[in-house]
């Protein structure tokens, strides 16, 4: 199932239970990520996917159990986890008042980078020339792509990307499939969620994670 | 691909940001620094034009103004952020939270504390404020704006993420607010009356250091759970 | 299956724990909030300066220092609840607060009754009184944070970091009350001195003490349970028990 | 015994509003609180026991339409 040459473990979730307002969203669950593994995180609305998603990255706690990043729960070395991780949510974390090239410029420091050419970075994500415009002007999947312009530089092991295809065309996607193989094959992991058919990502090296809806 | 950012590197890359769009966004300086002027000119229309009865009260309106100027533009303060996904960006940031809740709150004070600092003595000529008083009223404002932004952001905090946020907000930091107040008020009365006021100045200061130091602690907790 | 089940048994047993106290709690608190009461109001001497009007010590001076206790048992759960992430605690806390507001909120309209009489005037800003003003804000403001989040478990995180702060709080708010009222108003206002107080007066004021603080054990009780079920309505224990009331 | 008569009593040496008004409102809301929290018990119940319902409604269509598809 995994392309895992490398097999070694970057996260693993121990016994995860999310319970949001008195409702069980998904417990006991476990599951390792290897170094090189694509996974998408399955299943009907409802389910628990952004959840699961944000108890990963660490923005949410959960109810009970721990991820563990390298063997380290995550809550215990926070900087050394965030420091080794991208998580691009439902908001793309894009501010309407700066121009794109302001907002990737921003978004690329806090993560601790200070050597890129913002310019470069944009015109990968097709976005050269709008450097300049106001991010609150851009059309929605210009937008999406300001977000996704960081994930051209980063060095961070292990992205965590919420719906990453939003809004985004069919030749964006793919270029952002073989983004994720690359990063995949240098060592990296990618946890995904989409309700979009991916063409390029084949289902024999795509790792899935289903939650199911639960009533009880 | 070098991730070598120092924490004074990342501070001014975050206030940076602030200020530029508060720039773009005039509002969010000016509204507040209005309702300050408006509600200060309000007053000696209820209560009369003797200057003696303004005198007496100047220090109280001029600071419970302050106080509810800085709590206006206080709300904001994360709002914008939280909604379009900044804030969470700063919560995974590899920078420590703290300092970032830091730079934030600086932002708020430069923006709308400082503003409040300079037209201060211009309103308290508009009511009769003793002669005597106006270094004191500089002195306290300076000192103590910095704690209400410190003090406010907790209660921001813990309330971006409710939707009717505003009146609960006034009530989680109003008593909080209340040390700084009586120590503020009662400097600028004891220096209309000639007295010493250096004693309420270092309370305000020990508060000042105090919260600067607590502050971000909490605002940063409150965050993490208002993000969850 | 349901594996979290068997290592997060506690609720079960803290419902049931607190269940057996319960009974004990309540008669004590009625023993003894009806002693104290009742030798207050009928058999302690009447102050030599005040009349019979000092018997609303009996419940003012319970309420007051039970006020500020609760508090502290509030946000001692609380942070009990935030550091090591136990959820009971969190609950108990939640337990306590509208108890707390109440028992301020007493205190607070027994100084004014007791100071209409003896003052002239229903509100003074007395130190005390102030703080006391303070205090109920304070605990408001918890209440309502804890109401405003649809999420309990969040609630009580945000509730609980609230009530630390206040903590902290409290004895500068507290500090700076105390000198400003010693700042505005010359010290005329004089309660009776507790050295000259009788112990006819005071076995029944010691008395009550001890019987707000059990009742309000035996309240926090009743309200912890139901905010166990509240907060484990997945538990099959609790549904258990929620069929059965439907049934009733 | 500190009053004669029951009227003394009552009267608490002129100061009768105050006191009667204290100890009134002190027991008056005390047993607001109590009551209330009291019947909280079953309202929470109550409510879980409906919830339950809700979700086995839920199940039913949930699991015939599963069926359906497969």
């Amino acid at each position: 199932m995994t392309i895992s040459n490398q097999s070694r473990v970057l996260l693993s979730a121990n016994e995860l239970t999310c319970i949001r307002e008195e409702r069980i969203l998904f417990d006991g669950l476990s599951f390792n990520i290897n170094a090189g593994d694509i996974v998408q995180i399955e299943g009907p609305n409802g389910a628990g996917k952004t959840s699961l998603l944000r108890i990963i990255a660490g923005l949410s706690r959960p109810y009970a159990g721990e991820v563990e990043y390298l063997g380290e729960d995550i809550t215990r070395c926070r900087d050394e986890f965030n420091h080794d991780l991208l998580y691009l949510g439902h908001l793309a974390g894009v501010k309407s008042e700066l121009t794109a090239e302001e907002n990737l410029n921003f978004n690329l420091r806090i993560s601790g980078y200070d050597d890129f050419d913002t310019t470069e970075l944009l015109a990968k994500v097709n976005l050269a020339g709008f450097e300049e415009a106001l991010a609150g002007h851009l059309s929605a999947g210009q937008h999406r792509r300001t977000a996704l312009a960081r994930l051209q530089h980063s060095n961070c092991k292990i992205w965590i990307l919420d719906e990453p295809f939003t809004a985004i065309d069919k030749k964006g996607v793919e270029e952002l499939e073989q983004l994720f193989i690359q990063h995949a094959e240098s060592g990296g992991c990618v946890i995904l969620t989409t309700h979009q058919d991916m063409s390029i990502i084949s289902d024999d090296i795509l790792r899935k994670i289903t939650l199911d809806y639960r009533f009880v | 691909m070098k991730r070598g950012i120092s924490y004074t590197a990342a501070f001014m890359t975050l206030l940076q940001r602030d200020l530029r769009i508060a720039v773009r966004h005039r509002g969010d300086i000016f509204n507040p620094l209005l309702f300050f002027i408006l509600v200060v000119t309000l007053f000696p229309l209820g209560i009369g034009p003797e200057p003696q009865v303004l005198t007496r009260v100047a220090p109280g309106i001029i600071w419970v103004a302050a106080l509810l100027a800085s709590m206006l533009s206080l709300e904001r303060l994360f709002k914008a952020d939280y909604n379009d996904g900044t804030l969470e960006q700063m919560l995974l940031s590899p920078q420590p939270l703290s300092l970032l809740v830091l730079a934030k709150v600086l932002a708020h004070w430069i923006l709308t504390g400082v503003p409040l600092i300079l037209v201060a003595p211009l309103l308290a000529v508009l009511l009769h404020l003793d002669g005597n008083s106006y270094g004191a009223l500089m002195a306290t404002l300076a000192l103590g704006t910095p704690i209400l932004s410190l003090l406010g952001a907790i209660g921001v905090a813990l309330t971006v993420g409710l939707r009717k946020g505003g009146v609960l907000l006034s009530l989680l930091i109003l008593p909080l607010y209340i040390p700084v107040l009586i120590f503020a008020t009662s400097a600028i009365d004891a220096a209309g009356l000639n007295l010493a006021y250096d004693g309420q100045l270092a309370i305000l200061a020990a508060m000042l250091v105090g919260s600067l130091i607590l502050a971000p602690f909490a605002i940063g907790a409150s965050l993490r759970v208002s993000t969850n | 299956m349901w594996k979290w089940l068997h290592s997060y048994a506690d609720p079960e047993r803290a419902y049931k724990l607190s269940g057996t106290l319960l009974p004990w709690f309540s008669v004590l608190a009625i023993l003894l909030v009806g002693t104290g009461s009742i030798w207050g109001l009928l058999f302690a001497p009447t102050d030599y300066q005040q009349g019979d009007s000092y018997r609303i010590i009996f419940i003012h001076v319970p309420a007051a220092s039970m006020s500020m206790a609760a508090y502290m048992g509030m946000a001692t759960a609380s942070f009990i609840g935030l550091v090591w992430q136990i959820k009971s605690a969190d609950w108990a806390a939640a337990a306590i607060a509208p108890i707390g507001a109440v028992i301020t909120f007493i205190a607070l309209l027994t100084g004014a009754a007791w100071g209409k009489p003896m003052w002239g005037t229903w509100w003074v800003w007395d130190a005390r009184l102030t703080s006391e003003l303070v205090l109920l804000f304070l605990y408001l403001g918890v209440i309502s944070l804890y109401a405003s989040f649809e999420d309990k478990v969040l609630a009580a995180r945000a509730a609980g970091i609230l009530a630390i702060v206040g903590v902290i709080n409290i004895p500068i708010i507290k500090y700076s009350v105390d000198w400003w009222s010693s700042l505005h108003q010359p010290s005329t206002i004089k309660i009776t001195e507790k050295s000259t107080m009788s112990t006819d007066m005071l076995y029944p004021l010691l008395i009550n003490i001890v019987g707000f603080g059990v009742m309000i054990g035996a309240i926090t009780l009743v309200r912890y349970r139901t905010e166990i079920l509240a907060r484990n309505g997945m538990r099959p224990w609790v549904r258990e028990l929620a069929t059965a009331e439907e049934a009733k | 015994m500190q009053f004669d008569s029951f009227a003394d009593f009552v009267d608490m040496g002129g100061y009768a509003f105050y006191v009667w008004l204290s100890y009134g409102v002190t027991f008056g809301s005390l047993a607001t609180l109590i009551t209330l929290s009291i019947r909280q018990k079953r309202k929470v119940l109550i409510e879980i026991a409906k919830k339950i319902t809700r979700e086995q409604r839920l199940k039913e269509t949930r699991g015939t339409n599963r069926e359906s598809k497969t």
